[in-house]
């Protein structure tokens, strides 16, 4: 299973509830304001990292480039355009918006 | 996710999970998720409810919304049994964490474990979540 | 492959309704087909003709209406939601007893099961809300 | 004493609305002035005529336009934020060469400073929001 | 000065921004979705109970009754209606919303 | 809170802050919140804005929103000294808790403590949040 996460991890719990319930081996795709959990340096970051033993996180890129944090990407995760988003879509199963 | 060749075929049974993430009132999201799930009751499909984080709290009895002067839908979870709606589940954790248990919520509903409630989400054709 | 697409919030307010659109737009691109876009709760709010955003930015209704054109994408606003936001075509305004209406022809007005079709005729829906 | 109401969300997808004209009329009923409702990002959707909201749920924009109308309550929509989200009166829509409008009478379009002013001749400035 | 907040402690960070920012002696209103912090049993209780030592706690009635939260309040919280709401923006010199 | 006979004074200087407590593009706000701040610029009160929690993420240098087909604003916090707004705060612990440093930031602000934060809100006379 896809599951997008679109909200700031410091904002709201939309992507703790996410990491909670997305089961070993499925993905997670950072889009919108939910990308800032894929950079370095902030308390989100530990979570991300964690997570990663068990599931692929994806981090869309022109979200990232808006938001001025391509250049902080953590290790690991995968930065994708809207083209990827759609064959991440296309190769699970089934997806999930975390809204 | 269920068997591909389901999915494949004209008329096979989908497997529906509405999740509702979402407190009520706040944001009518809890009223409209609601209207589609009526809906989709005419469709024959595999439907079912989850009930996650705020979302609980869309189940709580003693609901009165005249000093807020907003429609009160709390009597439609109850009607859900009426469309053969049945599946609603409940993420225990997250009632817990609310201090709620099952005598407070206005429905029957099936208490599940996260693990249980991630491989449900898991096995769905289509997620809805608004 | 045959994707659904959910639109939850309005335009301009939330990036749910450009994320939508350049999924869309991105599906397309790479062959897949665009089943249906259908716009429920704030969501109908993109289907206004009456929108007149600012020069420098982007304009999403006519975006929306452009892609509809040349890939022949269903475009759907929920006539429940759309009538408790103020969104109609002519023939809902005629009906409504109203002066005025404000859809924009790309997009036709229907019913709930619209969606919940979507869910069971597309290989994915795809969410994009708050 | 004298209030000032921003309202930043629309009607029905948040409770804001709702908040926002609750405080405003139980601020009438004690004897204070409302000065301005000042309508912003998507509360500029509370102005609205063309809502038909369901028979058994308030009528927001209505609700808005009898308490204006009552206690002489200016009513602002916020012209760059209608702009973005197709909210228009007629001189707008005639100077925009559109085909429709959709502005309750009981609401004015005006420009941002009106919630500066507001903020500035009220003795207090209430904001509800998302 | 009054504090409004009106989201879900467990769903988005405006409660605790607003606890850290309100001085002492200021008071604190919980609308609409907030009102679920000013409930016992609830993980966002205990914040809401520390914070009352520097600051009164107020809860919308109302929306405590929309919720079925009436009789869940949490003690030393005080519950008022949309009059007691005005009362309060009234009687502070300057109020905020954190929204 | 500023001098109470300020307040009563037709003519006074009012403290008006701008609190910032969301990220830029995700919404609206951080836009919209912009555009009042430059009309309130032309009433010359004593306007300052705040960035807290993830509003100081709408300070980030490197914004490139091409991808997006977005506006990009960054270049407006820049052009706010042109307006006389000088005045930006930001909360030492917001921005080091999203691993951010000054240098980071495409303008000059003053870095406060949350004690500093908090008595400078208390201060104000109308406070603005989206």
């Amino acid at each position: 299973m896809l599951h997008i996460v679109n909200k700031s991890a410091t904002e709201r719990n939309s992507l703790e509830s996410c990491l909670r319930l997305a089961t070993k081996g499925s993905a997670v795709l950072l889009i919108e304001d939910a990308v800032y959990a894929a950079t370095k340096g902030g308390v989100a970051a530990a979570k991300v990292q964690s997570a990663m033993a068990d599931v692929q996180i994806y981090a869309l890129g022109p979200d990232l480039e808006a938001r001025g944090m391509a250049a902080r990407v953590l290790d690991g995760v995968k930065v994708v355009d809207y083209g990827g988003f759609v064959d991440l879509v296309s190769e699970h199963n089934n997806c999930q918006s975390w809204l | 996710m269920s068997d591909e060749m389901d999915m494949e075929e004209g008329g096979a049974i989908k497997k529906f999970m509405f999740v509702n993430r979402k407190a009520p009132y706040g944001t009518i999201y809890a009223l409209e998720s609601l209207e589609v799930v009526l809906i989709s009751a005419a469709f024959e499909q595999d439907v079912s409810l989850a009930f996650v984080d705020d979302g609980v709290y869309q189940l709580m009895k003693n609901v009165n919304t005249e000093g807020v002067e907003m429609k009160n839908f709390s009597k439609t979870y109850r009607a859900l049994e009426g469309y053969d709606i049945e599946k609603l589940y409940v993420e225990k954790s997250s009632m817990e964490a609310r201090g709620l248990t099952e005598d407070d919520l206005i429905v029957d509903v099936t208490l599940l474990d996260s693990a249980e409630m991630a491989g449900l989400m898991a096995e769905q054709d289509v997620v809805i979540s608004f | 492959m045959k994707f659904g697409i959910l639109v939850n919030e309005g335009p301009y307010q939330h990036q749910a309704a450009d994320s939508a659109y350049m999924f869309a737009k991105a599906a397309v691109a790479k062959g897949h087909e665009v089943f249906r876009v259908f716009f429920y709760h704030d969501g109908v709010n993109n289907a206004s003709r009456l929108t007149v955003p600012p020069a420098d930015d982007r304009n999403i209704v006519n975006r929306w209406a452009a892609l509809a054109e040349e890939h022949k994408i269903d475009m759907v606003v929920c006539i429940a939601a759309a009538q408790r936001r103020g969104m109609m075509d002519d023939n809902e305004s005629k009906r409504q007893g109203k002066d005025a209406s404000n859809i924009h022809p790309a997009f036709r007005i229907s019913g709930l099961g619209q969606l919940v079709e979507a869910g069971i005729e597309c290989d994915r829906l795809v969410v994009f809300g708050d």
